[in-house]
């Protein structure tokens, strides 16, 4: 079985997402499970760090798709760090960084929640 | 058949907590086979969407139904075939998604086939009527670039 | 200056564009006047074969989006072929994948265009 | 700074027709740089799409004005600075393009400054008050992928 796992932080006002290990229509429930979290304690500031994410299928980025617009309804935005060239492969061939912010380094998607006021 | 080394095939239920057997299986016999880490990556995963497909779709989501993966290798030709027993399928109008219109309707789907056709060189699907359901994903050895146009 | 040429050609009701050399923001109008020419005969099956195209940029870009709506909306389409990887990494890095349908040889572009019928 | 080996300057009238010639001198300037083919076409494009919209938007189309083109080569770094004195230009409002909202609209445009940002590593405006506009394009010679994601 897919082994994935998601580890929780937070700094300065936002919350990172560390991905780690294998995201497939089996573990994506649990990063829905997450943003689920997220949303309702109403944290719309999210970095999801993908660091250690070894794999992902349609089935994970599926899950980025259904709560985008509601984290941008409410002034925030998942912006994506630390990809693989492998993993952000996938990505590109759907057209994701047409629409969202993919980061080489976490930080630099910190800085752009700093420098962008909150709500 | 059995005898001929060439064609390897793996079982599996419709469970997508087997998709990572089939990845490996798939990854394996790619790397054997002399493909490069990215088109091996590219290859397992388009039969990740593949069997998700048929266990979401063609047997929406009963656990104990049964998909054949057979890998064919034949001169500079890496074919996977995937059978299963569910409903049917035609892709024909099956269109690009459109992410912007799933964002806005909170829509996680629509990406997989169109993913495997950017993935491999060829995707058909046949079916024989009350029979079973065929999809043939196709890599070429010598092809370049490792990701299709359509 | 650049140096850009464009080919007329049909065959089997389809309307067959070679393009050769460099399409940029100097040579985009060339392109523009062959399609305002093929839309004026009411020609809207039309294959544009970039297999002499060295060289593209957002300008020659431009010109496949500008005109496809009204090829569509007639039942017709444009559809690209015989691209270098050099030309297809542009369209695709603008997502054009996801919107046209463009094919490694010439001869499957006409296949589909044959296997639809006509309007 | 004229003596200085490391950076080479180009000049040319803000007309498409010298596009190529500045595609040439960049291609030239990263080749011997040591870029791959494929890193060598992205920074010549990406620099066309930067003069392009300088001859479009900043002088309007105004075909008598100039725009200084410099490379300069500092230790895994090629950096390409293009000087106009036309209209001045903040992208970071500059959202990526919508491809089927253009379609819809037969918009031919929105595509230059995204591209520019795919292709280079850094893409840097700014500008002094009264003088002068500088974009910066940087790519970093050991970095892969060869495309960016932002
Ligand atoms: N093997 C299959 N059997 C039956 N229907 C399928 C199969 N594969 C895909 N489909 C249909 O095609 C649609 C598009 O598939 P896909 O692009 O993978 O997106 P998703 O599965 O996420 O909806 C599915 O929603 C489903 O209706
Ligand atoms: N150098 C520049 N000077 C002034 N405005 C610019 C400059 N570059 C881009 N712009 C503005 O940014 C917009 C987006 O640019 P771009 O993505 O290249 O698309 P396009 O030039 O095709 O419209 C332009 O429409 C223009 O308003």
């Amino acid at each position: 079985m897919a082994d994935f796992k998601i580890h929780h932080r937070e700094g300065e006002g936002v919350y990172i997402i560390d991905l780690k290990g294998y995201l497939d229509a089996h573990t994506a429930p649990d990063l829905e499970t997450a943003f689920q979290k997220l949303l309702t304690e109403k944290k719309y500031r999210i970095i999801v760090n993908c660091r250690d994410l070894t794999y992902i299928s349609s089935a994970g980025l599926g899950v980025f798709m259904a709560y985008i617009e509601d984290v941008r309804k409410n002034k925030g935005d998942i912006k994506l760090s630390n990809m693989s060239a492998k993993v952000f492969n996938v990505f590109d061939l759907l057209g994701f960084p047409l629409l969202y912010e993919i980061y080489t380094e976490e930080k630099e998607a910190m800085t752009k929640f700093k420098t962008v006021k909150a709500s | 058949m059995a005898a001929n080394p060439k064609v390897m095939t793996k079982r599996i239920l419709s469970q997508t907590g087997h998709l990572s057997e089939v990845r490996d299986f798939i990854s394996a016999a790619a790397g054997e086979f002399g493909f490069s880490e990215e088109d091996i990556a590219n290859i397992s995963l388009a039969v990740d969407e593949a069997c998700t497909n048929i266990i979401k779709h063609a047997y929406q989501n009963a656990p104990d139904k049964e998909i054949v993966i057979s890998v064919i290798r034949s001169k500079g030709n890496f074919e996977v075939r995937i059978v299963d027993y569910g409903k049917k399928f035609d892709p024909t109008e099956i269109l690009p998604p459109d992410l912007r219109q799933n964002m806005a309707h909170h829509r996680r789907g629509g990406l997989g086939v169109y993913l495997m056709k950017r993935l491999m060189d060829k995707v058909e699907y046949s079916f024989q009527p009350g029979k079973h359901n065929e999809v043939r994903l196709v890599k070429y050895l010598q092809k370049s670039p490792s990701v299709a146009r359509r």
